[in-house]
Order: structure tokens, then C-alpha cells, then sequence
């Protein structure tokens, strides 16, 4: 069983190896025709805002609260 | 008074047995791991009480008619360890491994742990007593992939019986990622290694992001489809996230499913926590052999990045084949912190990202040539 | 015109039986006790929905290839009521209760009127055409445990026929608390006593609150091993939220789960609203010996709340009795206002929750009880 | 070497056949349509997943053990399509419908296009090669109820083996209305027919809203309980938002729960594109025939406008009657944009969710004569 | 079959719309029922604002912040 | 039967009371052992604020609106 484990042990790690520098090239080859084909604009943060939605409600109610804030201000 | 005595003989003190009561000890340890040293609570909270659940005498809580017996058909069929995956795969960011990708290799090297404590689980068969078949001694292995859900996947499929441990030392180890790691990062690694600065990395477009997952899923498909159940459901979590038109989908997969998923799986796995499966001298070698696999992976990410630092144009620091284990983000966060040690202006975390989700696909493929070779 | 033929024969007016029309006001009347009078709109809303649809001739919703059909399983494993059990763990608070234990003792005289019920119903058979097994007599005295989840549970291991019913009266006489409680309090209370202002409550640590579910999961494993499935679910939501380690998970478990989950068992209860099962003499019954229970539970904690007043150094509110009957958080809201009625200054509301969450426990250990002696 | 060898005999290169190549680009191309083009990327890209997924050689993923042969179990027993249709019912404001009821009729009249390829299913039956059953027509009309998860529901009751096509059909062309409906809307109206203005809308009151989804399930149940597994789920997410009682509920029903139920649908529907079934001459029949369903439905709903105009006190622009196909609100959208180009102040939406609602309605009724009629 | 069609497409389209005139019937007397009996302050949005709760909780804090900041102002 | 219910109304009503006195006993064994071993300070409210994620959205997003706002005020 030692032995077909050492089979095992070259195989996987061939087949790890394989796999990802395959990945590197297909991955260097796509990034360079993706600039080329498509040369949108990089985003630097990847994740979705999570609280986007949240946010432009806060924004808007803050927005609303400080309008009426500085309305007041000026009655004074 | 044949009702008290009825009662009395259906109590818990009554019927314990020693292995029952032994199991539930482990039960409450993998609690205070997780709560008082926070060793992976989201996981080891769910277990440590499907533990003790499963190990009360009487009620069969573990056994058919009962919660646990029915929750343990989502590890079973697969489904648990895949849709935790997928959400995985929603919460990972492939930027860092997209602007430098051979950092991919990193997360390679690092899957030889898995072989290693493969090779050492069928060495211990020399041992009196201890009797790994092939099949055990790859689901032990996949301990060294550092990753929880392909862990619990593989070993639900090659050795169901030691599902309980191989999944407690999996995530245990993953916990103990900052302990482990920096002893073998620092003996394998001079200081002036420590202090290499990388460059900057360049900005990833979102179209790149959508297209990698498609990538990875393709010639997942091509060469290794026995890898493909989880690498697809990785890459479908991924996308979802990446393609950024179907955002209610993708945060319900890294939210409120995963959490459901994640609370339904950790008591099915602590399920597993029986005594007649657990407290055998097999489980002792489990955890020597997770150990030694944590350990041979960091060190040979680590070797494989001063390698790499050799031939490569630009610096590459080898604390970053540390986190080639996976462990994502903990020890991508190691390799930072051991970085600023020695360099307090170099911030090694993001480019440690690049082998830290490499190390996930890494594992996946590894955990796909072992389901397909081990028969 | 034999397609018209065939219609007429399949529409709804030319197949309804007397019974389904009836059971099918039944479910109407519940949408409007839920909607109208806000009576435990959360359960009895769905429960009423399913009512209705599973009496729907010729569709056969609630029949093998329905969707109520195969809901239904979520009750028969149990799975159901457990999950909500853990969620409502989650949602609840023990300090009160941990900082004056002494008022556990009062939700456990509360469930005297799960018992005195239990005998009302072996009474009944002495009532030409009423029958009903001890099995029964035991569902039926569970209503008196004022807790949805776990009348559910112990219903339908021990008397599935009649879980229908238990239900709609469990939730029913949930929301009725604050019309039948006062008048029994008031009753059985001199206007002295209810204005009895109680001392402040000493805080409560966090490591208490995350020690007391672990002891009340070890208590009940030694000695009631019947009632660890209700118990050690409710302790594990309890914990998720106490130790603050898995908030993601404790969140998940006290909305969008308890929230998925509540449809479903909601319009499975419905399912067992049949005119076959619900349409006998025995739902009369039901429904009596649920206001029993209730009133007699209310009265045991109250008059338990004088006799430890008269012992206890500290004063006791005999008001809080009535809390003990669980009916979480609506039993503590009556005491309060009562209590403020009496003396405008006394704030009896955190007092009153400790009794009310003993009851809770009170009502899972008497169900395992109930399981284990009720053969 | 045997390794080796073994190795290559298991990759999907070695083992891939035409079909399976074929259905994978099928696949890609759903993914490209809902990402790049946006056509309903919250069904297609799990759909086109599915396909992918389900179609990978030797790994099995929509057989027998793995994840998509469980999944589809939700399709089967009709749990997943009428749990969406629940939250979608949720989501439903029956308001402008009930301020505005005769435009119920346009909703009636759009479901032309139903029957109309239903005929047409049968008319192919004279091109050799193609042949379909009366389930398998009634089964493909259904595309032109332009409703997901009622053609879903149906197909997955009546012919099972079409689902996949039926699906991918549907959701396609309910992508396509602001491209197939402006046309035909523009060919059967005049320019002084859509300057038509309409009256405001009387406002409608929450008890309006309360009753009516309990009204539509009771005539439901009267005339036609076949089609009470749908309009009573939708019913049931609609009264859970109207009644303003349950809103926990509610929110889960339209969030979390149906984001759940839509990533496992999707995939499920995806395991039903395999090369055997897909790869058929009636594929592009069923794609045919949906498009002049879609063509069919907007015209007759267009038609029915003009003749309601015809004899209506009030004004009705017959570009409202488009919106009967449902496609919500999609429909409504492209009917209000045309308004506009004709007369910058008619703003039809609200007018239009009024007949786009009602064909939700119009297309469950038809889905339930469907279901009772053809056997 | 083509005949079974037929008849099919007839029963069908006539129950649909017998169905829906039968609904526009009901509405009518339902909503002059309503409007006489339970003459509630209509709606006009219908769906109750998802947010409401967050919503609620952004103003008391605008609430908050804003007192804090005249109190601040006043001392100024 | 209905002596064998009235058995199981002791017998119920009997484990009932000795398992929360027993509870009782072990709170309070339990409350001292804590209190003297791991003095933490005690959290008066229980449940974690559940919106304490969005809270902190807020109160940041109004503190940068406050400032902006300050800072207006400041250039008129
Ligand atoms: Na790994
Ligand atoms: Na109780
Ligand atoms: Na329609």
C-alpha cells in the first residue's frame, strides 16, 4: 500500500502543479486579452458595498435632516 | 413508585457509559476552545454541541427519529459541504492572485502537506493497532488542505467513519494557524528574506474577475471533473459575487444561507462525535498526522516561494508561501504580521491573498485527484 | 362539451363536502383572530392559511404531491419545532431569571396546569363519546405549558391526530393571556399584595449567561434525558447569543431561520386541520381543557408567588406568579400592568421575566416527562 | 503509468461527448445573456450554472449522489416554484389592479397566447420528426403566460423532460419584451390611441388590500381548485404583506427565502439540460412557439384594450393591454416608455401594473385548466 | 388531437375569462362594501417601507447628533 | 387510567420541582464560584445589539456630515 501511496503522493502533486501553472498561463492570457478587448475601468475594491443600499438611505435622511437643520438656522 | 423506578432507570446517570460521557468532555473542550479561546467558533460552537447532543444516553438525538440523524443527509448527498463553498466562493476576492498570478504555485506547493501526512498515515500502519486503509489515509490527508468544507466533503465520501475527527482536527489546526506556522516561517527564512518589500500590485478589471471563475471551472472540467462538484460550486458563488447583476443572490449565499448551513452542519459533523467512532487510537494518529500535515504545507509554500524569489524579476517575500495552505485570511494575515516584525513598513497582507485563495483551489484539486484515484 | 362536463365536475363547488366548507371557516376565522384581533398573527396566520388550503377538494394540497404534504415531514422529524425552539433560545434573556433564581420555583408551580389538565382530560372520557388515550390526555395537558414549540413537538410524537387542535389552542390561549390572566390575579390577590415593590435586581455577568445554558443542557442530560432535544436546542440558541463569539450565526437562527421556518410549520399545523380530525367532539374538549390549563396554571403561580413571599426575605409581588406560565414576553407585560394599576411606581415587568422564561423551562421539562413516562 | 493512464481515462477530455459540449456552450451562452445582456441574470445565470454543471462528464453532478439530483426534488414535489411564488406574491401591490378592476380583462385576454401555441404545438405535429403529445403542448403554452414559475410548475407536472427548454424559453422571452412588444403594440395601435390619457387612480385602502387575496383564493376554490397549489401561495405572500401583521414574514418571504429557493430552482431547471433532452428538433419548435406566444398574448391583450375603449366611460390607452402578458414589470415598462414617445406627459406605469398584475392572475387560472383538463 | 386543441383552447379561454369577470365583479362589490363599512384612511404606496425600522433608527440618530451639535454651537 | 394519571401528575409535578430547585441550587452555586473567579464586569443589557453593524454606519456617516457641514458654515 507504501508504494501506491507514493504513487499517489507523485501523481497528486504532478496534477496540483499542473493544474495551476495551467491556470497561470490561461489566467496571464486572459488578463492580456481582457485589457486589450476590454479595457473597462479596474476596480481597486472588488467586493459589492454590502450596505450600499443602507447607505444612500442614511445619505438621503442625513441630507433631508441637515436641510431642515440649516432652514431652522436661518428662522433664528 | 414503579413510575420512579421507571424514571430513575431513564435517566441520564442511569445509563452513561464511560465512552458516552467521555465524548461530551470533548464536547464541552471544543466550547471553550471556541468561545473562551476563539479557535473557530462558527464551526466549532455547532460541533462541540452536536457532540454532546449526540452522546446523551436515552434520547438518541444522533439516531434515526432524531435531529441530528436527519440534518447528517445534508453531508451525506454533499449538499452542506458545497452550498458552504459557494459561499465561500462569494466571500473570496481573486484580485490579488489575478494581478500576480503565479502566486498560484505558492498555493500549490503548499498542498503537499496533504501527501505527506497521506504517506505518514499509511506509515503509521506499522503501529500496532492502527489500520488506515487507502481511503482513510487520503481523508486524513485532506486535514493538510487546510479548508473546512473540502475537508468534511472528502472525507464524507472516503471515510465517513472518521468524519468527526478529521473535521475537528481541520478546523482546530486552522485555529491554531498562528501558532503553527510562525516557528517554521522563521527557521526556514533569514531576516533579510523577511524584509523583502514586494511592488505594488496592479488594479484587476471587473471584467477579468468574471471571466477567472469561468476559467477555473473549465479547465476544471476538462482535466479533473472529479473536482468539479466543488470547484463549481466555488466558481458559482464567485461569479455571483463578481458579475455584480445578481447582488441579492450572491449576499443571501454568503449571509443568511451560509449562516443556516453552517449551524445545520456543524451539529451533523459533531454528530459524528460518537464515542465508538471517535475514542479509538485512529484518532490520535489523526491528530498527529494534521499537525504534521499543517506544518509540511507551510514549509513547503515557504521553500517554494524562496525558490520562486530566486528566478523571479520582481521580489517575492517567502513568508507569502505561508499562506499558500489556505487557513483564508488567518494566515495571509500571519505572513503580514511576521512581515511588519521584521520591516514595520512592509505590508505583506495583500499579496498574501494571491497564495491564500490559490491554497483553496489548490486543495480542491488535490481533494479532486484523491476522489478520483483512491478507490 | 364533455370538457365542460369534466369541469363542473372538477370545480370546488360540486366536490365540497359539509366538512371541508366548515374546517375552511375555521381557517377564516383564524386569518381574522390573527389579522384583526392580532392574536399570535405570527403562527396563527399561516396555520389558518393552511387550514384553508388543505380542505380544498380535489386539489389535495395536504396529500401525497402537495406542498403542505411534504411540509408536513418538518413536524414529523420534529425538525421544526426544534429549530424554532433554538431561535426563540437565542431571543432570550436569562438575567432576569439569574439574577433572583429563587423565581424559577414559580415557573415550575405553573405547570401544574399542564397536569390538573392532563387529568381533566382522563375525566372527560367519562363523557359519553369522548376518548382519550393517556397519550392524549398528555398532548392535550401540554397546552398548558403556554409554549407553541414545544405543545407542538410533544403533540406530535404522542397524539399527531390531534396536533391540529393543540396548536390553534396553544397560540390561541397565548394571545388570550391578557383577558384570561387578570381576573384569576386578581382573584387570588389582595391590593397589598400587588403593590409590592420589589428590590432592584443585581446585574448579571456575561460569563453567567453563558455558563447557565451549559448547566441547564448537564442537568437535564442527568436527569431527563427525554427533554435534552427541547432543552438542548433552546441551550444552544441561547448560547450562540450569550457568548458573542457566533453573533452571525444567533442572528440567522432569530430571524431569517425562526422566520422560514414559522411559514412552514405554520401552514403544516394547518395541514392537520382536517374536518376529519378537527371536526369531533374530542376538539370541544380540546379547547376546554386548554382554558383550564391555563387558568390553573396561572392560579399555581400565583398562589406559589404568596407562599414564597411569606418565607422569602426579600419581598416577592405575588403578580409575578403569573408569569410563570411562559407565554414569553405577554404573561410578564400582564403582571406589569396590573402591578401598575396597584402602585403607579411599581415596575414589575424584569421581575416578571424571570419567572416567565422558568416556565418555559418548566414547560420542556415536564414534556420530557410527559415523553417518557406516556407510553 | 496505470495511474497515469487512469488519470487521463477520467478527464473530461478524454471523455466528453458532442452533446455534453454543445449543452456546456448552451450554458455559457445562458451565463453571457444574463451578464453581459442582462436577461433576468437572477434565473438565468443559475440556470445556465446548472447546465453547465449538470453536463461535465463523469462527475455525475445531476445524477444519482450528487447535488443536483437533490435539488431537483424541490421541482418535483413543486416545492420550489411555489415557494417563489409566494415571495412574489409578497411582493405584489394588487393596488393599481383594485383601483382599476375591468383592466382584469386585459389580463384575461393576453392568455390567448397560451392556448393559441398550444394549437400551434400540435400543428408541428404535421412536421415529421416532431412530435408532441397534448401534455407536451399544454405544457409549451405555458411559455406565454410569461410567468417563471408558473410555466415551472406546470411543465414540471405535465412533461418534465421539456422543463429545461420551457424554462430557458420563458425566462428568455420574458427578457426579450422591450424587444418583441413595441413592435407589434406599435402595428395594432394609431398615434392618437397611445396619447390616450387616463384618469388618476383612486386611491385603495389597506382593508381592500387585505380581502382581496383572501377573495381571489375563494374563487379559486370554487371554480377551479387545480389551480389552487398557485394562486393559494400567492395569496398567501401577498396576504402576509397587505395585513401589515406578519411583516417579519413577509420580509423573509421576499428576501432571503425566495434569493434561497432562486439559486436552487435555477440550478435544478439547469440539471434538466442535458444533451438527451435538449438536443432535440422540438427544442426550436418550443423556441418558436414561445416567441408567438409572447406575440400572440401582447396582441390580443392590445386588441382587448382597443375594444375596452370602445365601450369604456373612462379612457383606456391600448398600450396598457401589452402589460397583460405579466412579465412584471417589464411589461408595464415598456408600455409606459411608449406612452411617453407618443406623449411626454401620459405616464402609463401605474395604469399598466394594473393589467400586468392581473396576468399573473389570468396565467395561474389558465395553468390550473391546464392541469385539470389535460390528462 | 388538433380538435382536443380546439376545444381545449375554447374551455380555457372561456374560464379564464369567466374567472376574471367573475373577479371584477367581486372587487366591485367588495371595494363598495369596504369603502362603506370600513371607511380606513387609504394607502396610496402599498407596500409597507421595508427600511421603516432602519429608517427609525437613522433619525433618532440625526436626532441625536443634531441636538449635540446645536448644544455645541450654543456653547460656541 | 385515571389513577395512573394522577401518578404521572406527582411524579411529573415532583421532577418539575426538584429539577429547578436543583437549577436554583446550581445558579447559585454557580453565580458565587463566577463572580469570585471571574470578575467581569457585568453586562446590564443582555442581547447584543443587533443593529449595532448599521449603528455605526450611521453615526459615522453623520459625523462626516456634521463635519462637511461645520466646515460650511466655517467659509460663510
Ligand atoms: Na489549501
Ligand atoms: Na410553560
Ligand atoms: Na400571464
Amino acid at each position: 500500500m507504501m508504494s501506491k501511496g507514493i504513487e499517489l503522493m507523485f501523481a497528486g502533486m504532478g496534477i496540483v502543479f499542473l493544474f495551476l501553472a495551467m491556470l497561470v498561463v490561461a489566467i496571464n492570457v486572459m488578463s492580456s486579452l481582457v485589457q486589450r478587448l476590454f479595457p473597462d475601468m479596474p476596480t481597486s475594491s472588488s467586493l459589492p458595498a454590502v450596505s450600499s443600499g443602507i447607505d444612500k438611505n442614511i445619505i438621503a435622511a442625513i441630507s433631508a435632516a441637515l436641510h431642515q437643520h440649516r432652514q431652522k438656522h436661518k428662522q433664528n | 413508585m414503579e413510575n420512579l423506578v421507571s424514571l430513575w432507570q431513564s435517566t441520564g446517570l442511569y445509563n452513561f457509559t464511560g465512552g458516552q460521557a467521555f465524548m461530551m468532555l470533548v464536547g464541552f473542550l471544543l466550547l471553550f476552545l471556541a468561545i473562551k479561546k476563539g479557535f473557530e467558533p462558527l464551526l466549532l460552537l455547532p460541533i462541540g454541541f452536536g457532540a454532546i447532543l449526540s452522546n446523551i444516553p436515552v434520547a438518541g438525538i444522533a439516531e434515526e427519529g432524531g435531529i441530528l440523524y436527519y440534518l447528517y443527509f445534508g453531508i451525506k448527498t454533499g449538499i452542506f459541504p458545497l452550498l458552504i463553498f459557494m459561499g465561500v466562493g462569494a466571500m473570496t476576492d481573486f484580485g490579488p492572485m489575478l494581478a500576480n498570478p503565479k502566486t498560484l504555485l505558492l498555493g500549490a506547493a503548499a498542498q503537499f502537506g496533504i501527501f505527506a501526512s497521506l504517506l505518514g498515515a499509511l506509515a503509521l500502519n506499522a503501529v500496532p493497532g492502527l489500520e488506515f486503509s487507502l481511503k482513510d489515509a487520503a481523508a486524513i490527508g485532506i486535514i493538510g488542505g487546510a479548508d473546512g468544507p473540502t475537508a468534511i466533503y472528502v472525507a464524507s465520501k472516503l471515510a465517513p467513519d472518521l468524519l468527526g475527527a478529521i473535521a475537528v482536527a481541520a478546523y482546530s489546526y486552522m485555529a491554531l494557524v498562528p501558532l503553527i506556522q510562525p516557528p517554521i516561517m522563521r527557521a526556514l527564512t533569514t531576516e533579510d528574506e523577511r524584509k523583502i518589500e514586494m511592488q505594488q500590485m496592479r488594479p484587476v478589471s471587473r471584467t477579468e474577475k468574471i471571466v477567472f471563475p469561468l476559467m477555473l471551472l473549465l479547465l476544471s472540467i476538462l482535466l479533473l471533473p472529479s473536482a468539479t462538484p466543488l470547484i463549481g460550486m466555488f466558481a458559482l458563488g464567485n461569479l455571483m459575487n463578481a458579475c455584480g447583476v445578481v447582488d441579492r443572490l450572491s449576499q443571501t449565499a454568503q449571509n443568511e444561507l451560509i449562516n443556516i448551513v453552517t449551524i445545520f452542519l456543524g451539529l451533523a459533523v459533531g454528530s459524528k462525535l460518537s464515542a465508538h467512532a471517535f475514542l479509538q487510537i485512529e484518532t490520535l494518529g489523526i491528530l498527529a498526522l494534521g499537525a504534521v500535515a499543517f506544518a509540511i504545507g507551510t514549509a513547503s509554500g515557504v521553500i517554494m516561494a524562496k525558490i520562486m524569489n530566486k528566478f523571479s524579476d520582481t521580489p517575492i517575500n517567502p513568508l507569502i508561501g505561508a499562506a499558500g495552505v489556505s487557513a483564508v485570511p488567518m494566515a495571509a494575515r500571519v505572513a503580514n504580521k511576521l512581515g511588519l516584525e521584521s520591516n514595520p513598513h512592509n505590508f505583506l497582507l495583500m499579496h498574501a491573498m494571491g497564495p491564500n485563495v490559490a491554497g483553496v483551489i489548490g486543495s480542491a484539486v488535490a481533494a479532486g485527484v484523491l476522489l478520483s484515484l483512491v478507490k
